[in-house]
């Protein structure tokens, strides 16, 4: 248990929220344990006294007893009674209705990428998602195909995405750090790889970030990064993809606009350096199998110049 | 004194005694035999549970390391579906509905069915249904979408191969069958009894029996109205879950799970029956609390209906409905802890015989109070806005359905095949299995709670190097291949039984139920004459005509005398 | 005794399926606002003729038991053939009623109205073509002669579930027919 | 909550019936206490407080929730209640009455079921309910009135069908399986089906009420009595009206189905832990 206190899990919370929850868990696991104890104590108790023995006869026929059953009946609903209180208090408190407020963070499931959008700004950003520490945020949770599931362990409850629905969390981050997460209910091929990263940091740090995000794709181009954005320009990318500040505005695939910042690809699939888009860029369903992601013939210098522009947009 | 008791015989009267035993195969394909089509069933789940832990066994391969290539994604997609689809329709349902089907006229004392010929019917039915299932692998792929199937992740667009059409047609195939032959078990147990044979002298098999044939008649219409909605939808381009054009994805899930949640118990009643059988045969003792033993079955398939929304607590319909069913599934804890402290009141003050059927029972209440716990932390609803979806959940059904269902059914396998192949088992062999597949089993779940509180979620072909989850994830696989083994050697067992294996005699565990009082294994009629019933063992009674219960009043029959 | 049970064991299952189908059916078309379109595209008046035929065809059954049970064969063979031929109509009116929707291009791909319509009447359709067949079945066992032990529990049998049926059609009547028409009757 | 406590009613025609159950309860008995009195009279008792207590203030002017506590009360309570409580030993025409009517109800235990639910269903159909709790919307009425909080005859004769119904609906509902005359009941596994269908007609209603949208049972007249009653709620206790509705709904479903279940399991016990009359035969010993 000691070693497991260290592994990320939902046993060690960074949110008000979670917290909760892990103190209601282990009054949980005590009582069962306690249960579980008496179980297998007196297992053990009647497997060493009663084995039957050599010469053995037929032993006394007793049918029951009521007052046994009694406890039996008793002590469980105790029992009951005592975790039912617990559970609607818990409950009350890590996720009470939203009351008409603004969402803070308005998170969208696609088939397999997770999309944030930060209402108030013009902030879009894909899979790692940024949060405030010490404010009581509100996160909308959309699904824009199948149900997605929103579950990072260190922040609390999860949250089913559903089509047509809006569901919604509250979350109090309570320490800065990198959290991971995943899609956890099954939505397709690439469910496993639909993985979730929660950067807390402070409330200014945030702001700045924030601040970034809402700019405009305008970076410094070298020339094949131009040539690049021109095949982008020239290429149906556009009908997917957003780049803001240039003329492609698809919603279907991830926002491109800020996509060197981050520090993976692929929802968490691979570390995201200009290797590992070009294999991409060259034969997704290799790199992906299933993504949405259609497989294009490009030639290989043009794939170079592509990896080329894709890597400048900080 | 034996009484010569009329048998109840079914309507339409069967062939006699005198018929050619020997036509081979044909006497198999057209028999109406309960017995026989209790053993088919009983081999089909077999067959069954070989391919499902096949299946179970590619998955735990690609698992084994961090971003494992072995499998295609989707690939592995169609093998958990597969698994799950085919351990809860194939292989749990049709066992508990083969034992039945053989055991319940032979413990009531009938001599057949009610209705035999739809018993053959229900069975071949469901048998060319999982036929089907399986013919979706030759027809462009196997359904992807898991067991339950969500919505809208089982419509056209995004499951395109007909994988989900043959998981339809072949549940409705086998939800017809399964119906079917619990409406022939209620009607078999009401109409069929030996005359004496009161409902209070039941025996606690036949008694959950008979929960569970209800259960199956209420909750499977649910899902049976659920899959013709979705071939609708698949078929006829309907809308019912089609969230794009106005369907509602959490229609669904309310049915689905409508069925769902009494399915568990569905496949968990009867070995609960068996249990209770083994328990007291081996213990030399009558069942503790016979009436709070049977009153918690009900109890658990009344509530079993009222449960449901606890499967969707992460779905955010709001806390005053998730805190409604948090209560009353944390009450199906309650009649479930009654049975079993009831059993290890049947083992209190006993001379207990650890055949390898009590060990399986034995180890049954450890194993199956310990999925029971995990599966309370699900009804605590922050906890399960934790945990559901991750491995926790394939740890606790796995708990439930294997520590729980399967135990039970093993259990129930080594106290019957002497009855039923009319051989004893070697108890060495025996053993040896059942350490293998304990230790295994525990080995590749017991990881899987910690899996999930790490962090892990459920049906992932893949998973990134995070710590801690490369060295689980191989325990766990390492424990699989045990189980493997261990069938293998179970496999083996089986042979050696029907070819090596002693002449068993009629009665040789000292049984207390009318089975043991057939022929092993029993006639094509299985009695000609009957003792008459006064207490739930009139096998014992007879047997132990000095100890006997049919000398006692009720209340002492049952253990519910008042204590002074 | 044994097939009456099985009967009202079968029956109430499918009670519960017919349930399902009928829970979806208010679902898609009660909930949030009743969808206007269910009275205007349903022909309440033609339907409520067929209704009738087909309650009335649970009557004529009920005779044809009462003069089973009284060993008269031709009186017998009449209410049953009027059972049938009543059933029959039915269906046909059914007919009618979806032919009439499907040139108005209203398939069940339309809306999920028109799906959840089609599954619910159609499934009652399939059940109410069953028992035809099945009293057909009866019908001819009745001229070959075949039906003559008055304590035979073959036609109670089938009269449950044939009453069944009625009965499921009656509810289904109220919520898909009458209650729609009568709700958008009174609120313009 | 204290102020809430303050809100006690009176009406002379509830006065009326508890007084009418009283008398009833002497001349069957021949004005004599029989064993089991204290059940019907816990069972007045109860009426008495659904009817007078705020709970019933609660329910007519601010929370469908609080009108469902009191419809669950009633049905599935009180009547239990007064019909176990009814005398062992029945003399004159009530007596008579009594028998009749066990005998009624063991010939069609099925209409008892019908009744019961038919009942309940009735009083939930939107403008029903809406009649059910319509008053005159002049402040919270007075203290005590004659028959109801309204000054129209016709209003008040349904607040007085509305009790009243549900608990004669109730008790025919209980009487196939828990009536007078124990030999008349019906068997008791067909009255664990009997409750269990019945649990699940009632799962169906309270179904349709979680889900129904936000609304369907806006029957409360928004107006001062509105607010005023609610402000004497204690904080958290102010329900907004669609998880009002949500709430009254899965009242219905969970707690109402419990109690269906609970008597089913009661009745399964009592059965299977009951004297079996064949053991009266004397045993036959083996052998």
């Amino acid at each position: 248990m000691e070693k497991l206190s260290i592994l990320p899990s939902v046993l060690s919370p960074a949110s008000a929220q979670a917290d909760r929850i892990v103190s209601l868990t282990s009054y949980f696991i005590v009582a069962a344990a306690i249960v579980l104890a008496i179980v297998i104590g007196s297992l053990v108790y009647v497997v060493i006294r009663f084995r039957a023995k050599p010469g053995d006869k037929e032993p006394a026929q007793f049918t029951g007893n009521k007052v046994i059953e009694g406890f039996m009946i008793g002590v469980p609903t105790l029992l009951v009674v005592v975790f039912m209180y617990l559970t609607l208090d818990t409950m009350a408190d890590v996720l009470p209705p939203e009351e008409d407020t603004r969402p803070d963070v308005v998170i969208t499931g696609h088939r397999y990428w997770w999309e944030a959008a930060y209402p108030g700004t013009e902030a879009i950003v894909a899979n790692e998602i940024h949060l405030p520490v010490g404010r009581r945020l509100l996160l909308h949770i959309n699904a824009a195909d199948v149900i997605h599931d929103w579950w990072v362990p260190a922040l609390g409850a999860k949250m089913d995405a559903i089509p047509g629905r809006t569901n919604h969390l509250w979350v109090t981050i309570t320490k800065p750090g990198v959290y991971d997460g995943a899609c956890s209910e099954f939505c397709g091929t690439q469910h496993a790889w639909m993985r979730i990263k929660v950067v807390a940091q402070s409330e200014a740090d945030f702001r700045q970030w924030v601040a970034r995000k809402e700019k405009a794709a305008n970076p410094v181009l070298s020339a094949s990064a131009q040539a690049g954005a021109a095949f982008f320009s020239r290429q149906p990318c556009g009908s997917c993809h957003r780049i803001r500040g240039t003329a492609a505005n698809g919603a279907v695939g991830p926002d491109l606009t800020h996509f060197a910042s981050r520090k993976t690809m692929l929802a968490g699939l691979m570390e995201n350096n200009p290797d590992n888009l070009r294999q991409w860029l060259t034969d997704p369903q290799h790199v992906k199998p299933g993504a949405l992601m259609p497989r294009f013939s490009y030639p290989k210098d043009s794939i170079n110049v592509l990896v080329a522009y894709l890597s400048a947009l900080k | 004194m034996i009484t010569d008791v009329e048998i109840p015989e079914p309507l339409a009267p069967l062939p006699g005694a005198t018929v050619n035993t020997n036509q081979g195969l044909l006497q198999w394909i057209s028999s109406v035999d309960h017995k026989q089509i209790g053993i088919m069933y009983l081999l089909m789940t077999l067959f069954y549970l070989l391919v499902g832990g096949l299946l179970a066994l590619l998955m735990r391969v690609q698992l084994m390391v961090p971003t494992n290539t072995f499998l295609a994604p989707d690939s592995y997609n169609q093998l958990f579906t597969m698994h799950g689809t085919t351990m809860i329709f194939f292989v749990l349902t049709p066992a508990i509905l083969g034992l039945a089907v053989y055991m319940v006229p032979l413990q009531i004392g009938a001599n057949e069915m009610a209705f035999p010929r739809l018993n053959a019917f229900s069975f071949w039915i469901s048998f060319f249904g999982g036929f089907l299932l399986y013919f979706s692998f030759l027809a462009g792929g196997a359904p992807d979408a898991g067991w339950f199937s969500y919505a809208p992740l089982n419509q056209t667009q995004y499951s395109a191969s007909p994988g989900i059409d043959y998981y339809c047609i072949g549940l409705l195939l086998s939800g017809i069958g399964t119906v079917g032959t619990a409406a022939n078990l209620v009607v078999t147990i009401i109409t069929l009894r030996t005359p004496s044979m009161h409902y209070r002298y039941l025996p606690v098999f036949v008694w959950m029996v008979l929960i569970d044939a209800f259960l199956i008649l209420a909750a499977f219409p649910s899902l049976n109205a659920a899959l013709v909605m979705l071939l609708v939808d698949r078929q006829l381009d309907g809308h019912f879950f089609n969230t794009d054009a106005g369907g509602s994805a959490l229609l669904w899930q309310h049915l689905f799970w409508l069925f769902g949640h009494p399915e568990v118990y569905i496949v968990v009643l009867p070995p609960f029956g068996v249990l209770s059988e083994v328990f007291q045969v081996y213990s030399r003792k009558p069942i503790f609390g016979y009436p709070f033993v049977v009153g918690s079955g009900i109890a658990i398939s009344l509530l079993a209906f009222g449960v449901w929304v606890h499967h969707m607590f992460a779905t955010g319909m709001g806390n005053t409905v998730n805190s409604f069913f948090a209560v009353s599934s944390m009450l199906i804890g309650i009649p479930t802890g009654v049975k079993v402290f009831n059993w290890l009141g049947t083992m209190y003050g006993g001379s207990i015989r650890f055949t390898t059927g009590m060990l399986f029972a034995t180890a049954f209440l450890v194993e199956f109070t310990i999925g029971g716990l995990s599966g309370i932390s699900f009804a605590i609803v922050p906890i399960d806005w934790q945990l559901t979806d991750t491995y926790y959940v394939v740890a606790h059904l796995h708990y439930v359905f294997l520590g729980g269902s399967l135990f039970g059914l093993f259990a129930g396998f080594f106290y019957w095949v002497p009855k039923i192949s009319g051989r004893l088992y070697s108890e060495t062999l025996g053993k040896w299995f059942f350490w293998l597949f304990v230790i295994g089993f525990n080995l590749t779940f017991f990881v899987q709670h910690i899996l999930g509180i790490i962090g892990m979620p459920r049906r992932v072909y893949t998973y990134p190097n995070l710590a801690g989850y490369s060295s689980l994830n191989l325990i766990s696989s390492l424990g699989a291949f045990l189980m493997g083994v261990s069938m293998l050697l179970f496999l083996y067992l089986l042979y050696d039984t029907l070819k090596r294996g002693k002449r068993a005699g009629d009665n040789p565990w000292d049984g207390y139920t009318f089975e043991w009082l057939a022929s092993s294994p029993p006639q094509l009629k299985n009695f000609t004459l009957l003792p008459p019933v006064y207490s739930f063992r009139p096998l014992h009674d007879l047997n132990h005509p000095k100890i006997g219960d049919y000398q006692k009043p009720d209340e002492e029959k049952y253990g519910t005398k008042d204590v002074d | 005794m044994e097939q009456k049970t099985l009967i009202k064991l079968v029956v109430g299952s499918e009670a519960i399926f017919f349930l399902a189908l009928l829970m979806a059916f208010v679902y898609f078309t009660y909930v949030p606002v009743l969808n206007p379109r269910v009275a205007s595209s349903l022909d309440l008046n033609r339907t409520s003729l067929f209704t009738v035929m087909l309650l009335s065809s649970s009557v004529t059954f009920w005779r044809a038991e009462v003069s089973f049970r009284r060993g008269r064969t031709k009186q017998l063979r009449l209410w049953l053939l009027c059972t049938v031929v009543l059933g029959v109509v039915f269906l046909v009116g059914q007919g009618s009623e979806y032919s009439s929707l499907l040139s108005r291009q209203l398939t069940v791909s339309k809306g999920t109205f028109t799906t959840s319509f089609f599954t619910l009447t159609g499934f009652h359709g399939l059940h109410v073509l069953i028992g035809i067949v099945v009293l057909s079945i009866v019908l001819y066992l009745t001229f070959l002669g075949d039906l003559d032990d008055p304590d035979s529990a073959l036609l109670p049998s089938v009269g449950i579930y044939w009453h069944f049926v009625d009965v499921v059609w009656a509810v289904v009547f109220v919520i898909v027919y009458v209650l729609p028409h009568f709700l958008t009757g009174h609120t313009p | 909550m204290t102020l809430l406590l303050y809100y006690w009613s009176f009406d002379l025609v509830s006065a009326g019936l508890l007084l009418t159950l009283s008398l009833l309860y002497g001349s069957i008995s021949g004005w004599r206490w029989q064993s089991g009195w204290r059940l019907y009279v816990a069972g007045l008792f109860l009426l008495t407080l659904v009817q007078f207590s705020p709970l019933h203030r609660l329910g007519m002017n601010c929370s469908m929730s609080a009108h469902m506590i009191s419809h669950m009360l009633l049905l599935l309570v009180i009547a239990p209640l007064l019909v176990l409580g009814l005398p062992r030993q029945r003399v004159g025409r009530a007596g008579i009455l009594m028998n009749r009517m066990s005998a009624f109800f063991q010939c069609a235990p099925w209409l008892g079921w019908l009744i019961g639910l038919g009942t309940m269903w009735f009083w939930h159909i939107p403008a029903v309910y809406a009649a059910s709790v319509a008053h005159a919307g002049a402040g919270i009425v007075p203290i005590c009135t004659l028959a109801g909080p309204s000054t129209d005859w016709r209003v008040n004769l349904v607040h007085l069908a509305h009790p009243i119904s549900l608990m004669l609906g109730g008790i025919c509902f209980v009487w196939p399986v828990l009536g007078p005359q124990p030999e008349r009941r019906i068997f008791p596994l067909t009255g664990v089906l009997y409750l269990f269908t019945a649990c699940v007609g009632c799962s169906l209603l309270g179904m349709l009420i979680t889900f129904a949208p936000a609304g369907s049972f806006h029957a409360y007249a928004v107006d001062q009595s509105y607010y005023a009653m609610l402000s004497m709620l204690p904080a958290g206790w102010q329900l907004d009206p669609s998880v009002d509705q949500q709430m009254a709904g899965l009242l219905m479903w969970v707690p109402g189905c419990l109690v269906y279940l609970t008597g089913a399991l009661w009745l399964f016990m009592t059965w299977l832990t009951s004297e079996l009359e064949v053991d009266k035969v004397a045993p036959v010993h083996l052998r």
